[in-house]
This record gives C-alpha cells, structure tokens and sequence, in this order.
C-alpha cells in the first residue's frame, strides 16, 4: 500500500516503514528528516511547517507514481509533518520498500531530492531574536525527473 | 471575472493574508492577476514567486478562467 | 553515539533511528532488513539467525569505523537480531546520520552491503519441507573497500 | 599444541558439535588443522569454508599458536 500523509501529529518511523511492507519485500530504506539545533551556527528554537495542504497531497501521489514508474520498488510511505516542531522532532519520513534494497536506496534519495524541489510545504525557522520562512534552495519545479543531477 | 487568490508561508507573512478574491477581465493572465495583487500588496515585490492554478504549478503566462484558484508562494521548503 | 548490538528481541527502527541523531544532524537513512514470506517462490515458515557473536560485533565496529573513515557521516547504529524470527520480523536495522543526506544514503547502502559480505551471521531458512543454512553469495571477505562495485 | 575449534550454522550442522578442541605440531596453519578436522568430521568436506584465528579472517596459509581460537565455516548470510 502507499500513502501519503500531512499530518500535525508526532511522527514515529517505525509505523511508516511497516506499512510500506509486502510480504515478497526484503529491504525497507527510511529518509528520517528532523528538526536540526543549529543551522549555520544559529541556533533554532523551534520550527513551523505550512502547507498548501491539497496541492501538496496531490504532488507528494505524483512522487510516488513517478518514483514506481522510474524504481523497481513495491510501495513508498510519505509523511510530512505539519506546525510546531520542536528541536530533534521528525519532519518528514519516506519508506521505500523493494525486493532489492539498491532500488530502495535509490527511489528513497530521489523522491527526498524531489519532495524538497516541488511539494508545496513551507518552513519557517524561529530563533531567539526573531523569525524567517526558509527559502528553497531549487528553484522553482521543471518537470520532475529522476536523471536529474542534485542541484 | 472572479479569482481566487491564496497565500502561504512568506507571501502570506508579507501580504498580511492568507487569502483573497481578486475582479479581472477575462482570460487574464497569470502575470496579470499577479500585478494587481502585488498592487494591494507591495510587500511581495521583493520575493522571488512562484504560481500554482487549481493545485498545479503554473507559469507567469498560464491563462486564469472565472472560479481558478491562484497560489502565490516562494520556492518550498518542506522536508 | 555509535553502537553495534546482537539481541534476540524484537527490534525498533524508530530507537535505533532516534539514538544515532546528533544536534548538528538534518537527516538519518536507515535500512530495514526484514523476513521475507517468499524466496523464489518457496514459502518460509520462519528463520533463525546465529552469530559468531564476539566476532561479529567486532566486525561490526570495523565497519563503522571503515564508514566514518570514507564518508561524511556523524553516527551509526547497527543493530542485528540472532535467534528465530517470524514472517515480517526485522532481521537487521543500520540507522546512519549525517548532515547531509546524500552522505547518510551512501554510507548505508555501502554498510549493509559489507555487513552481508564480512559480519559472521548465518541464516537458516525454514520451510514445511525442511531447513536450509544460506550460504552468503559474496564468496570469502577480502580487505573492505568503499570503492568497490556491488557483486 | 592446543587449538580450540569452532563451528556455525552449516558446519556445525555437518560437524555434529559446535565447538572441539585438537592436538596439533606447533606453528601448524589453518589448512593443517583444517585437514585434521575435516578427518574426524568428513560431512564438512563438501563445504565452502572460510576461516578465523582469534576473531580475524585468516587465509588457509596463516599460522596458528597454542591457545588460538580456529573458527571454521561457511560464506555469512546475515542481513
């Protein structure tokens, strides 16, 4: 089964990573994103997920069908959390489940890469003086593909 | 015709809403309801923006119809 | 902190995944190996998984410090589980943290694949017709190497 | 001198025990003490076997000394 979820609710990997598992599967590869201390020396005090939640339901099933089409892999597990996020809490899992874990490994790093690049979700970094809504690094999204190199 | 306008994150911080609805002529432009936008809301000038129409990201020359919902918002950065 | 373990208990993803997370980290991969119903069409019934267990865990350690060596990564946990397992059980669990995802991905895929190769671990598969000890396909251990193409 | 030996998974299997201990010539090697083995425990002949001495990899051609742990088995299939 895949799935892809928002969810404001504290994220635990191990029932991500279950859920993606059908019985002729070997290997499961989990991307565990959280809450980093320091960014730059800076130190975070907490951060806010916003989403545009139906746009970023529908491009997160888009990852999932591109990533099937591209990657021998059985199902994949998304799960981005929402709002307050305290220091060292999970933002974001992916579970990629495959009979062979070099195609997990690989449908995992690219849907990451590609989930930071188009969903339409927002962070934003409050620090003890004051607050600021991160910029994504990639640009705006071209059509996805997966032989694209890592910007 | 009518326009549905939404904001988040940086966009919604710098227009100071998270939504509105916007009157203007027909088959207009993704630029264009953007320009007006911008016109009630100078603080987006600055940003660098990005567009989605009904849920799909859309470019500055994308044709609006009467009922669309226009996304205006900077580069993501979930993850 | 890293860690390697032998237990025979059931395994959490989401605590091995949580106890290699330093405060700097943005990202941890970690890769589940679990029982598989099926292999090659013959169905198992369980498995058991027996250790050479001093060496094992010092094969382990080699791995991880082989890992830090070669890769940009902060900590690694490796934790593999010994005695019977069920259908679905998780065999094995490597959780690699790094500050950037992309090292995190290479160092675990590299990881789980010398630990099939080097660590003194033997499966043995049950089925209704009989058992069968695996014999690893990797052939004898030479000197690790993180250059190395997959076999 | 005193080799303490062990066996895993399909050697201890074709070995009947999981551990023995021989009497060999000092500075006798892996594949020495490998043939004694072998000659008391023939299901092991048809084996793959790999080798260790005090919890290292060791080649057929390695020496063992007394008191040396020898560990005798097959390709790892952990994972």
């Amino acid at each position: 089964m895949d799935f892809c979820e928002l969810t404001t609710d504290l994220i635990d990997i191990t029932s991500v990573a279950r859920r993606v598992v059908p019985p002729e599967c070997g290997a499961t590869v989990t991307l565990d994103g959280y809450v980093r201390k320091f960014t730059k020396d800076r130190e975070t005090l907490h951060l806010f997920y916003e989403a545009y939640e139906p746009m970023a339901l529908k491009e997160m099933q888009k990852l999932i069908e591109h990533a099937k089409k591209d990657f021998e892999i059985s199902n994949v597990g998304i799960v981005h959390r929402l709002g307050r996020l305290e220091i060292g809490e999970t933002s974001v899992v992916i579970s990629v489940a495959a009979p062979h874990r070099k195609a997990a490994f690989a449908a995992c790093e690219w849907m990451i890469r590609e989930l930071k690049r188009t969903v339409p979700i927002w962070k934003k970094e409050v620090y003890a003086d004051g607050e600021v809504w991160v910029q994504g690094e990639s640009g705006p999204p071209a059509a996805p593909s997966s032989n694209q190199e890592e910007s | 015709m009518s326009v549905r306008v939404l904001f988040f994150g940086a966009t919604a911080a710098a227009a100071g809403i998270r939504e509105t609805y916007v009157e203007v002529a027909d088959s207009s432009k993704v630029a264009a309801v953007t320009n007006l936008v911008i016109g009630h809301h100078p603080a987006l000038e600055g940003h660098k923006l990005l567009f989605s129409v009904n849920q799909e990201y859309a470019e500055r020359d994308a044709c609006i119809s009467d009922g669309d919902e226009l996304a205006i918002f900077t580069a993501v950065s979930g993850g």
